[in-house]
This record gives C-alpha cells, structure tokens and sequence, in this order.
C-alpha cells in the first residue's frame, strides 16, 4: 500500500503532482465569539425598535474577513475547475469561460439595475435582451424566443407547457410524452411534472430513434416528442426529417433538448429540420460559467404557432416589454430571467462572430472525433455510427476485471483530469462519456487520451489499483452509500 | 489532427447530417469583435439604464452593500469554472461550501434540513407547494394575496397543468394576512398554506397564527421569504413546515432580476420529499471528513419521471455569494444590517407622513411600505427621474385596489440625505 | 523513506494535507504557433510602414487566452500567500490585504488616472496624496513628507540624500554613516551608493545600541546614525532619547528605519523621540499587498530642517504640486511615486480609523508576545529584552543535533505553514525571526506553536526527518548552491 | 491570550517604552470607516480627476488595452498577498513566472541575460550608469538630451552624492541624437552611454550606430526604453550592452505614475555585477526541475555596503502583469499591437499636418510625435478640457527651446474618429 501510494498513486510524467493544501474546518468550527467580516457605516437614523425580535441566531458564524477571505480561499484549492484543466464532462460542454464576460457582467448601470425600474431606464438592459434573442433565433432558426426559464430543465419546462397550451388552442388534449431511454433525467421529470405519462421510446443498435418504434408509439396521444439531437451519444438524428413528420402527421409536437447545440452553431439550425419547441444551455454552448452548479439560463425559442403562449412579459422586437398576452401561460419565473447570464452569453456570441461560432463547432466536433479514434480499441465503442461533439465508450473491457467505469474515473484523478460523465446515459451500461469541447489543447488531449490508455493497461494488469483510486487527493474515496444510509445534512454544535 | 484523423477537411465530419439540414449560408452574426470593443458596446448600454440614480425600489430585489471580498472570492477559478460536485475527491471546495450553506439556512429559518438551492424565491415556493403535495397527498393550495405578485403568477403557471386548486386569502387594513379568509379557505384539500413574511407590502406576518389554521386541517404551512436579510432580526419560521426563501438580499447583485438562488428548508421527517441537491457527510477510505451529494434517489439524474422535482442545474455560484455574505456578517452583523434596514424604512415612513402623505397599514414592517401618492406615479415619474430618484414601485398593476400606492424600500444603502429628499420631492409633486 | 514520506512528512492533525496540483511547463514549452490570447479591433487607419523593423521576435511565447489563464491560475496554486495561511516572515509584517485597498484602487479615473495630465484635472488624486501625507505625518509626529520613494530601500537613499544636503546647508561634509551590526542589509547598501563609507556599531548584550561604543564612534565624520527602532530584533532603543541627544550635540543626524513601525503606531511617534528623518514602508505597516516581491512604497517624513530638501515636486498643503524647489536634492523616481499604492494605505488608514490603528499595534504586539512565551524553552531566546511586534530566536539547541534554522523552516512547510525569516538578523546565528502580526488568529497560532515544538522534538529524536524536509511540496528540497554555480537565468530552445 | 501572559492589560507590553515617548493622547484621524463609505469617497475623488477624457499623454506612461484576464489572475491571493520567493518549496509560482519573465525579456531585447525587475524605467538608467561604473571601472556618464526629462532627473539626483560627471549630448532637428555632438562628449572616462530609442520625442534611434561610438572608447552602451510595447516592432538592443526598460505599457495601469515596473537586461559576462534579483533553474533532492533567487551573494541582504544595488522589494507584481500581457499577446500580438499604434500615430501626424499644423522631426517615429502650437498650450487648454480632451504634453517645461511643443501620443485605444477629433480642434484652437 505504501507503495501504491508514494510510486503509482502518481503516475509519473503526467500533469499531476501532489502539494501542499491547507486543511479548515467548517465554518462553525473556525467561528470565535464577538468576530465579524464587515462594518456598516454608522446608522444615521434613529435606531427603530422591533417588537417581537429575534433573541440570536444560535452558532451562526463569526469570522473577522481576513478569516472569511482564508476560509474560502482554501476551500476552493480543493476544487477543480476548467481554468485547472480538462473538463471532459460529457453533457456538460465546459468551455473556457472569458473574463471579459465576466467584466461587463459587473459594469454600473447593468450589474446594479432594478428589474422593475420604469422601461424608460432600462434601455439598454432591454437592447441586450433583444439583441440576444435576436442572435440566438439567427442560430437555432426558430420565431421567437423566450429568455425567462433559469435552466434547461426549467426551459423544458416551459417548453412542454407551450406545447399543452398550443395543442389546446388547437382543441386538442393528448396526454402522454414520448421520451427515448437515451434522454438526460430532466427531460421525464419535465414532462412528469408537467402532467404527462412519460412514454420510453428505445433506442435502436445505432444508437438513434428507432423509426419503427416511433411508428408505432407516436399515437394520437403523444402530445409531444422529446429529442435531444445530437444525442447524449453524441449521434445526430440522421432521421430527424422522417421523425419531425410523422410526430408532426400524428399531431404532435417536436420538442429538440438543446444541450448539444454546440455541435450545431453554425452548421446546422433545429428551425430548419423540423423542430417546433426547443430550449438552449446558456451555461453549455454560450460559454456562462457553470459556477459550481449554476446559475444556467435555459431560453426556450419556438416556431411561429406556440409564440403567442410564451411566458409574460414578452420583449417585442422594439426592445419593450408586452404584457399583454391573453394566450401567454403566465410566468415561469420572477422579473426576465437570469439575467446576468445573457450579458455573458451575448459578449461570448460578440466575440466568436459567426465565424468564430462556427470554428467552435467545428473544433469540438474535431476534439471528441481524434479522442474517439485514439481511444477506440482501449475501450469498447458501443455504436459505430459518427460521432459529434462528444463519443460515449463503455467499460465493457474493463468490467471484466472487475474495473467499471467509476473506478477509471477515479484513476484519471491521479492523471491529473476531471473525469468524464460517468455512467450516463443510461442506454449503455457502463458509460463513459467523454466532451473535451473546442477548449482543449491538443497537447492536453493526448496526455488525456495517454491516461487512458495507461488505466486501460492498469485495469488489465493491476485492477486494484484502479479500484482503490484515487490516491492524489486529500480525501480519498468516499462511502457515498453510508453517506445516504445514515445522512449528515448541517453540522450541529457538540452537545 | 484532421491528418491523423485521415480527413481533408472538418466538413467531413459533419456530412452525415443530412444536406437539408446544414446551413449553407454564414449566419447573420457581425464576424468576431475584439474585447475593447466589446466592453465599449457594454459600457453604452449601461449608461442607457439608470446609473447613479437612488432607488427605492425593492419588491423582491433588494439593494445591500455587497462587501468587496465577495466578488474577488467567486472569482477564483476554481470556484466560477467548475460545475456540479459530481466527482467529491476533486470538488471538496463546493461540497464544503454548500454543507456549510445548508447549516447556516437551517439555523437563519429553525428548520432541520435545507437542500442546496433552487432557481430564485418564486421557484422555490412552486416547489415547496408541490412538495407540500407530495407530503400530504393533496393538491389545494391557499396563498396569501399580500405573497409577491409575481411569485403567485409562477406558481399558478407551473400547478396549472396538475391542476392544483389555488384560493387567495386577503389581507386586512393593517397590511396583515387575514387569518379569518384564511381560515375560511383552508380546507381538508388543502396540501399548503403560503404565506409571505415580510409581505410583499413590508408588513411583518405571525407564523405561528397561520401555522395553527393550515396545521388544524392537516395542511403544511409554505413559510415564503422574499428578504433574507429580514432573518436578521425577525423571528425564525420554525412553525413552518416547509420554507421557501429567496436570497437575493445575501449579497447576490440585483442585477436585473437574476441569477439569484431560493432554497427549501424543511423537518427532516420530510426529507425524502425535499427537492434538489442535498450535500451530507461522508467519511472517505481513510476514515477522514468528507462531503459528497446525498439522497440522489430524490433526483431527476436517477428516478426520471418519479423525481421529486426536474431541477439539475441550480445557482450554485449565488448560493456562494449568499455563504460569504452570512459568513462575513456574521451572527452579530447580519442583526444589524437587519436593524439598519428596519430604521431606515420607519424613518422614512415617518418623514413621509410628517410631509403630508398617507401612509398604508400601520401593522410592524422591515424595510418597505406603502404609500399613498396624490397622483398616479406614471404622472410624476418623469420630474423624480430628473433628480435621479427612482421612488418605488406602483402598485397598480398588482393591486389596483389600493389607488395611487406606492411600495417604497429603504435599505441601508440610502444616507438619511436621501430618505429626507424623497419624502420632499413625494410630497411637492 | 517511504514511511516517512507517507505518515511523517504529514504530521497528523495539522494545517496540511497533500492534494492533486497541475504540473505546467514553461510558457515556452507549452507554446503552439499561431495562437494568440487578444484581439485588437481591427485598425481603422492606414497601415504605417515601417522601414527598419523587426522580422520577428524569435521563440516568443504563443498561447490561447485560456492556456494564458489556465498557466497563471496553475503556477499560483504553487505559491503561499497570506490568503493561504499565517505568513510569519519577520521583518516583512505580512498582514491582510483588504480586498476593498484593491477595489478603490481601480476606480476609474484614477487607476486609468494620467501622472502629467494637468494638475487641474488631478484634484482627487492630489487630495488622495494630501490626505494620506496629513495621516502619515500625524502617525509619526513627523513635520513634512514625500512619498515618491519606491519602496523602502529608496526611502532610506532619499533620507540619506536628505542628510547630506541638510548637513552641507549647514557647510558640514561628513563621511560616514553609523550603522548597527542587526540592521537589514538596505541600510549599509544605501549609505554606500549615497556615497559614505559605513561604519558597523555593535549591539550589546540586551540586544540595543551600545552607548559606550556609540559615544566613541560618533564622530564629527558621521553624518548619521541609521537605527531601526524597534529593530530587527523586535526590541524598542529604550535608550532612544539619550542616542538621539549624543547623535545630535556631534552634528549629526538620526535616521530611523520605520520598516517597524507597525509596533509603535498609534503608541509612540519617531518625531517626539528625536528622529530627524525616517522612511516608512506602506508595503509592512499599511497593509499594501507585497504582490510576490513588490511594488512597495516608501514615503520618507522629515523635521522642518530637511523640508527645504524633499524631493520635487512637493505637494503644498493646498494639494498642488510644487516643482520650485532651490534646495530640493531633485528627483528619485519618475512621477510622483507608486501612487497605486497610496490609495491602498489611504483606504487602509481609513477603515482602521485613530482607535484600529492602535489597536492593530497591541494585537501584533501582543501576538509576538504569545508566540515567544509559548516556544521559550524549546527554542533559545538570545535576548532578555522584552519584544515588540516581533521576536527573535535562535536555533542553538537544535544545531546541536545538526538542525539548524533552514531546516527547521523547511520542516514547518510540511507542518501547512510559511516560514519565518532565516537566519536574520545576522547578529544572533542561526535567527528564527517570526512577526505574526495582528492578522493571525489565536487558533492559528496556537496550530504554529504546536508545530515549532513538535519540530524541536523531531530534531533531538529525529533530525534527518527534519534535515529533509520538505516532503509535502512539489517540489523538494532545491539544490540553490548548485544552481548559483552554472547559472540557468533564462529558458532557451533545445537545439 | 493576555491572560495566559499573565497580563491584566496590554498597555504592560509597551511599558518598556519610555514615558517621554508613549502618545498620550488618540491619533488625531476620524475613527474606523465603512467599506461604503472608503469606496463613496474615493469614487468621489476619482470624479475629481478626469474619467471619460480621451488623452494623448504618453511621455513615459502608456495608455494600452488591458486583457481583463490579467487584473483577474493577478487578484488571486497566491499571487498578490505573496512575499519575496525566500522559500522556493512554496513559491515556485512566483519563481517560474519570473523565470519566464527574464526569458521574455532577452527574447525582446536581444540581451543574454535579464533580471526580475527595478523599480520602474527612471532608477533602471540609474541601476545601468552604476552598473556600467562598476564594469568599466570608469564614473563618467553621457546622456542624451532626448532620454525622458524625469529619467534624467532622477540619474542626476542619484549620482550627485558620489559625483559621477553627467554630459549630455543634443538632439538634431530631426529629432534623433546627435551622433557628433556624442562622439565629441564621449571620452576615456566615459562608463555609459545612456540613449533612449523611441526618444522622448517619438523618434526612433540607430542603436548600432550609438553602440560604435560608445565601445570606441570603451564605454558601454545604455539603451533606455520606456515603451516597450515598441520591441514588438523595433530592432531589439542588441547591440547595447545594458537595456534599461519601462515595462509599463505591458499591461501596467497608467494609474498616476505607478507602480510601474523596470527591468535591467544586459550580456552574461556582466552577470556578477546585474542589480537586482535573479531567479535560476535548479533542481531538487529527486531531481525534479524547480527555480530559485539566485546569484544572492550580489544583493545587500548578503553583500551588505558591497552590494550592486540597495533594492530589496522590487515590482514583482508588476512584473508578473507584464508577463501576463507578453504571454497574452505573444509572438504575432505583440507585434499586431505595436504595428496598430504606430500606425495611429502616423495618422494623427499627418493629420496634423493636413490641418495646418507644423509636426516636428521628420525623423520615423513610432507611437508620439511633436507638433507645434500657435499658441502656449495655457491658453488653449481650458477649451479642450471642455471637450474632454487632454491633448498631450507641453514641452515647456524641458525643452523651451522648441517653443510651443506639444507631444502627442496615440495608441491602439483612440478610435479614428478621436484622431481626427484632435486634428481638428488643435487647428482650430
Ligand atoms: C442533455 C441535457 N438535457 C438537459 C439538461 C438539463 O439542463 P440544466 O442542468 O441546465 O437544467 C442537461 C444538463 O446537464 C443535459 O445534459
Ligand atoms: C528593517 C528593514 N529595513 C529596510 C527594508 C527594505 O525595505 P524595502 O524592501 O521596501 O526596500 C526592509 C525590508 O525587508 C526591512 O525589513
């Protein structure tokens, strides 16, 4: 073991060291009594009183700020983000986030702004707005748009309702939603949620719709169709003009998961094959950072027929807000969204130009197409058919030796990497899945792809060494089953 | 690398997608521009907004000094460029962090879990009312009129395809919830009784008293909080049973409307039914403190269509503002920051109706109130955007009922300077 | 050499743990032709020939914005700040740098702010340089200042300078400047390219000026006595008022080296105990952020005889600047100094405020104490003396068992903290000299204490476990000897 | 904790300082500020100044883009709230950052070896005049009367206590050194040349020819430049034998004079006798490569009154921003930017031109050039500042000699539209 440690735990010549990191305890432990991070100005009014006050906030925090400062500095030494490295999280699309994005974000005037100050002072909030829009409609070739939903999920969301809302409208109530057993997990919670029977749709041995199951699924029922295209394969729907008819023929509608829509920019727009309701990832193909977990922004852009249900207050094309809606299904969420990710998105969108959205494309695609080719034959390729903006291999080879697909992510670790999307999607058992994005260097692809290829050779030779990664962490392996079994949700004061 | 991919071109690799489905043309975009050009394109849109005017304004976006480490913390690459702590040994920052989140929720609202955020206040009190389903069964929700407008107009859009019954209950001229609607409209449906406090006209509600009336039917009462920065000083909800809060208010920028975070908290009885991510603690192979995603089984990733809510992207960054803000406060600063905002707002109440203005419900309020203006606000808007003033908010469109009001926020932002000039150019114009 | 590797070099329950880092080459080596970081706007003006240029700029680094950001961000992570933990070098009084200095310092107009745009459009900055003299001048009850010296070795020239003119004013040319054995290096380096010849002054047994050896080396040939007080042992000159007496009754002058300062403020003022001409480092006392090795400040206050002297231009009272100077020693640096540097010393003064300040000096003074009752006994204290902000020990018990003071420093890295200073001041062989300043926290600083006497224990138990140390960095133990003989000073292509 | 120290107050630890010297009274400074208030104020004082003014000051101060990445890196903690890399076990951030900092600066300035940073570019020709004494063994120094006015005054303040004799040599109408008149004051005492290229004037000099007249007599060329954006264009140094450089325009803010950052370039075999630090590869105990400070034994903390300078805290953040802005830049940028200001400045001087005015020194100059006012610029300045531009610098001040001079600079920030902007208004005014 303490050889797996000192030698193996670091592969030599590989991006990874070990250093130095400063170990803090929670916040609540680091507190001493009577400290504070901030002063407020003196209070120039006469100090109101309160009735029925709060006595305390029992051990709450006291920092003064230098603790503050320290505390949240090391904690994130512990973080691993794009700026690290390869983010190869399939699904995820994590691209260079640009400081400048980030910069105008901040200015006065924007950063600052009311949402309910008066439209007279909001022009240039709204000129953003409608500049987006009008940028984003351009790329997915749709009619109009909504900004509103904070994430894809809460865009499926609105999306499906804009179907119901439509399909009403045309006197017609259907209540199931086709969804294929490829999707991401929000897509079923969605249509769940928004009071559909989830029909699974299988997938067939490319990895694609199955037309023939379609056929026979898609019943006067089906209210909508769920697709993501390209797919969480990383498979563009070759049949998606066969697909958008017959779900348009039986009366339905085609609802496109945008998440992959950095494989499309530029060369190919949903608008133009078929493609009625969609919603886009800010936070995946414009670039707003994913901050740990969000905030997201998930437009949600439509052909003409489902613009007049779209969520109020609608921004017309002269950049004012419409509130009058009659047909609109309401709000979806407070104010216009989460704004401050459209400034990002709209100065990402500035400064590729069309001609650098479309080189984007084009180098994810490339990215995932040279990891897929030097990676094929160390690992098991479930579908032959192309690969976009990301590949999926299984743990098939690996499994045999008792190495899965967790366990290979673990061991990038000790490479060096954030690992890839584990175990998802579903359709293949095992699954790895891999998006480097057109952020990645070659030079880093090719210590990527020779980590993997190592663990490959590691799996075969020395399994347990995969299965005991990682050995480069300050935290080594957690028990996430004994976590759930017996869960710690906040810390408590030792009684 | 397209050589050793044996190509010629990327085109290539992009002609399996059918001919009709390839644009052919560039699209309509202006080509690349650089950043100077960029922030300058920037720089004029804000000078088209309302830069250096005082605002009154509140309503669910609340001005507060946000301390300068906040931003200069966020913006540490590992914090802003990382994304869901799926992988705990290389996320132990964020999994700390939301931990530590979930803690300091709990202790601000009484309650024994919180999850680890969900969009904004509005979302969270769809959730928390779907929540309240799933618990009890139902599907009626009562709300309170005095909730945030726009939070009542999310909630109605989201139940609308389940349709879930949704009554209003009133308030009272004293800017209070009626408990006697209330109690009329609670019924043996009932899943969940919202209420707002602060309301969204300022006025301090009694968790306890609605508590008793939804509790008596076997309804969950929704706790909502649109102003955090209220728990300050204002008593905990721990009557509550589920509370759905927006915290904005912690440091998070007003900037137009979003990204903010809103938060469930609830008993830890209800656990199994909360929505969104949850962070506990592990102990990883060594024996030592970790922290990892917990209870997943609740989520969309893993149970699909039984999920207890379709959220997967939260606002995770916000949620770290919100954790350095109470961190830096702290549990003395944050009651002041609270007592500050609370006389500001009577102060400028006060200075308002010594100028001659009526002042709406006399019950205890935080930071807002209402106020009755001589004229409607669209009529004399244009004299206070000339002094750079932005008053507050017109109540027409949400509550016609109350004629030429005005919601009005003081927070500890605005010099007495400030509060004096605006109770003088209300009650000139 | 495993074991210690493994369980040794982390010592238990301390500030340290080891976690993954990113290895990164040289800019040049991770360097790919063809790509660049920025864009400018494209030029709008005819393109200018230039007959001479340059063909190229051969092997210049080439790097996309992301690998710029990603290459800093992982070089960083390699470094230890204040922000990573208690930084105890002493005589560097490393203490927070409030992130609100960095913030005021950006404002627009002033961080953009030109240094020769005219005067009547420089009223803020000026005001800002005013103010911050008014403080500082009330801090050491000194009777004018300049603050153009760049750091504190350039204040002591210009002092020096100030010296010399005033004593030549006087029609007195002295040759020599008197110097104690603990003093930094700066100040005998300064007296020589002032152009004196440097005259040692040995210390006593209590670790202050020698008046004996005083009295007989202060002769009418020394233009003045150079004395950090307290000095570099962390010890007040209780004699200072008798020193200040003989310095004077020969003709000379009293120079004070303020790097210090941060032990008196608020509590005791250089010019009420005879100080002629000191400098300040705004870098130490003034919490302006030491950025890896500078920039600094250090604006030198002077007694109403050296005023005429002061370097042009001089700011009036009135906040103008004034170049007609007769007397002036001239200029020491371009502009009017590291004016970025005032704003952050301004906004520091400014939220301390007249009770802070003072109240900073008793916690440094009062830290310094804490840390040297607690490692009395287990390190050699060589002085008596009562400490200030600082304290000196020496490592004459350990270098028994062939520790000495580099190793020990080196070992407290594995222990998660920055070293103190090595063997300064020269006077006590083998100083371990540790300034926690104010910004250390009691936990902390109990976790250092706690850490020192473990090493002291591992150096009579186990000193080749101390001897090699580092174990938990990236990197171990450098060889500087060999590095010093064949120099590698700069990277160059492999041929 | 005083407690443990047996104190009862804290007063005790500072009982040791005499009576006479204890303060007795509170600092006469307001008390402890808001972090609202310190930002109100300096925003404050920042409107003093003069923000939104579109400007032609150079004159040793350069207004250039700046990456917003770069303010963004330098911000992280393990950069800026570093100290000297003494322990290079936990300082290799900063030691290969300056690494390739020194590797950067050879690179540009065609020199072998370079160190990690001066002051700024006034007390680098400082450093180089002492330097070059200590090489030749010789004190005399000749200056060209076109090296920065301020840069001269501080050589001269510097050098006076130990009486190294200064010259200068003149400038031709041309605008460039006069080689005659420097060949005339460069004799066998002669230590340095010190000639600066683009001069003060804009106008670019022949170091070769300089270099020829310099080592004639056995002194060693000092090559001064305060732009550096002008290496990505210029003929490198190469024939000096010591640069000394302003690095501002990489990326430093203009922010009032500093802080700047300059460096000492010059050949290997002057090593021993570089002031300043230097950083150099070594390798640890398991070989691995890794940097230290090396070469210490020139320094004072060592070497004491034998040091080769007095410089202890240098610019290293300032330095680290430069490299940033190289990196950023690089190979093609570099010279992309420089190319684009001295295009700029081409434009604006015939533009001046076309308007009537008289442009002095027809000599090729990069980013400044001098033009001649019809009247002081006193008289004129109040009607441009109402216009909200600075139009550059008198040379009142250090060259009477040239009457109404202006120097003018324009870089890569100021649009077409601001060139013709100031043509226009020069010739009217
Ligand atoms: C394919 C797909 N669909 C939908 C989503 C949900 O988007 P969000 O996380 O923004 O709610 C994701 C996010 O991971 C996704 O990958
Ligand atoms: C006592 C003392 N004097 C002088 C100096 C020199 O100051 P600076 O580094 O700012 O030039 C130092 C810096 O370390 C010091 O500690």
């Amino acid at each position: 073991m303490a050889e797996i440690n000192d030698n193996l735990s670091r592969p030599a010549g590989t991006r990874a060291s070990r250093h130095l990191v400063q170990n803090e305890d929670l916040l609540f432990e680091v507190s001493s009594p009577g400290k504070r991070g901030y002063q407020l100005p003196d209070l120039d009014v006469p100090e109101a009183p309160l009735a029925a006050a709060r006595a305390d906030i029992p051990d709450f925090p006291e920092l003064s700020e230098l603790e503050v400062v320290r505390h949240f500095t090391r904690l994130s030494t512990w973080n691993y983000g794009v700026d690290t490295g390869i983010y190869p999280l399939g699904s995820c699309t994590m691209k260079y986030n640009a400081r400048v994005n980030e910069h105008v974000t901040r200015i006065e005037g924007l950063g600052d702004g009311h949402p309910l100050q008066p439209e007279s002072l909001s022009r240039g909030a709204l000129r953003i707005m409608r500049l987006l829009s009008d940028y984003l409609l351009e790329i997915t070739g749709m009619d109009a748009i909504t900004l509103q939903p904070a994430a894809g999920a809460q865009g499926e969301l609105t999306g499906i309702l804009l179907v119901r809302s439509a399909l009403a409208a045309r006197g017609d109530r259907r209540r199931k939603v086709l969804i294929p057993d490829s999707a991401h997990g929000t897509n079923p919670a969605t249509a769940a949620i928004a009071g559909y029977q989830v029909e699974n749709l299988k997938s067939n041995p490319d990895g694609t719709v199955d037309m023939s199951s379609l056929d026979r699924q898609m019943t006067g029922d089906v209210a909508a169709l769920m697709l993501t295209n390209p797919n969480t394969l990383g498979i563009f729907e070759e049949d998606i003009h066969r697909i958008a008819d017959l779900v348009h023929e039986r009366g339905g509608m085609l609802y496109m998961d945008g998440a992959n829509m950095n494989a499309l920019v530029g060369r190919a727009r949903p608008g133009d094959f078929g493609v009625d309701v969609m919603h886009l990832n800010l936070h995946k193909t414009f670039s707003t950072p994913h901050g740990g977990g969000g905030p997201g922004a998930g437009p949600v852009a439509v052909k003409r027929e489902l613009e007049p249900f779209l969520p109020i207050p609608v921004l017309t094309q002269k950049a004012t807000l419409d509130y009058d809606r009659p047909q609109s299904i309401g709000r979806v969420r407070a104010f216009y969204g989460n704004f401050g990710m459209f400034t990002r998105a709209l100065a990402y969108i500035m400064a590729n130009g069309s001609d650098g959205l479309k080189q984007t494309t084009e180098d994810a695609v490339l990215n995932a197409n040279y990891i897929r080719k030097k990676l094929e034959g160390h690992y098991t390729l479930p579908f032959a058919t192309p690969s976009m903006h990301e590949v999926v291999f299984s743990d098939a080879q690996q499994a045999q030796h008792g190495v899965h697909t967790g366990d290979i992510a673990k061991r990038l670790i000790d490479y060096g990497f954030h690992p890839y999307t584990v175990s998802f999607p579903l359709v293949v058992r095992g699954a790895l899945m891999i998006e480097p994005t057109e952020s990645a260097n070659r030079q880093e692809m090719d210590e990527f792809i020779a980590a993997l290829r190592a663990i490959a050779e590691e799996a075969r030779t020395q399994p347990e060494l995969v299965t005991g990664a990682p050995y480069t962490t300050k935290i080594r392996r957690l028990d996430e089953v004994a976590a759930a079994r017996q869960p710690v949700l906040r810390w408590k004061p030792k009684s | 690398m397209l050589a050793e991919l044996g190509l010629n071109s990327v085109d290539v690799l992009f002609d399996h997608i059918p001919e009709y489905c390839r644009l052919q043309r560039p699209l309509s975009i202006p080509t690349g521009r650089s950043e100077a050009e960029i922030i300058a394109w920037f720089q004029q849109a804000a000078r088209d907004n309302a830069p250096g005017f005082t605002s009154f304004l509140g309503a669910g976006a609340y001005q507060h000094f946000r301390p300068t480490h906040l931003d200069q913390l966020i913006s540490r690459g590992e914090w802003f460029t990382a994304y869901t702590p799926y992988q705990p040994e290389i996320s132990q920052g964020t999994l700390q962090a939301i931990f530590e989140f979930q803690t300091m929720i709990c202790q601000l609202t009484g309650q024994e879990v919180a999850n680890a955020g969900m969009y904004d206040g509005s979302t969270a009190l769809l959730e928390a009312c779907m929540m309240a389903a799933r618990v009890t069964g139902r599907s009626g929700i009562v709300v309170a009129r005095s909730v945030h407008p726009q939070y009542r107009e999310v909630l109605s859009t989201l139940t609308k395809p389940r349709e879930f019954p949704i009554a209003e209950a009133g308030f009272t001229p004293d800017g209070r919830l009626d408990l006697a609607a209330l109690k009329a409209a609670v019924t043996a449906e009932t899943a969940a009784v919202a209420v707002q406090s602060p309301n969204f006209f300022g006025t301090i509600e009694d968790w306890e008293a609605a508590a008793a009336i939804a509790h008596a039917q076997g309804a969950l009462l929704v706790a909502v909080i649109a102003e955090p920065v209220s728990l300050g000083l204002l008593p905990a909800p721990a009557a509550a049973d589920i509370v759905a809060m927006e915290l904005q208010g912690f440091g998070i920028p007003v900037g137009f409307g979003g990204p903010y975070a809103g938060i469930i908290a609830s008993r830890e009885k209800f656990l199994r039914s909360l929505p969104g991510r949850l962070v506990g603690e592990a102990r990883d192979s060594d024996g030592k403190r970790g922290f990892v995603l917990t209870l997943s089984t609740r989520e969309q990733h893993i149970r699909r269509e039984k999920a207890t809510s379709n959220i997967c992207t939260n606002q995770a960054l916000c949620a770290l503002m919100a954790s350095i803000f109470m961190a830096t406060y702290g549990r003395q600063g944050l009651r002041e920051l609270a007592q500050q905002n609370l006389s500001k707002a009577a102060y400028l109440a006060s200075a308002c109706q010594k100028a001659g203005l009526e002042v709406l419900f006399p019950a205890p309020r935080f930071h807002e109130f209402v106020v009755r203006l001589r004229r409607p606000l669209a009529e004399i808007e244009a004299r206070l955007h000339q002094e750079k003033i932005i008053p507050g908010l017109s109540l027409q469109r949400y509550y016609p009922e109350l004629g030429n009001a005005l919601l009005v926020c003081a927070t500890e932002t605005i010099p007495r300077a400030g509060l004096d000039r605006l109770a003088a150019l209300l009650s000139e114009v």
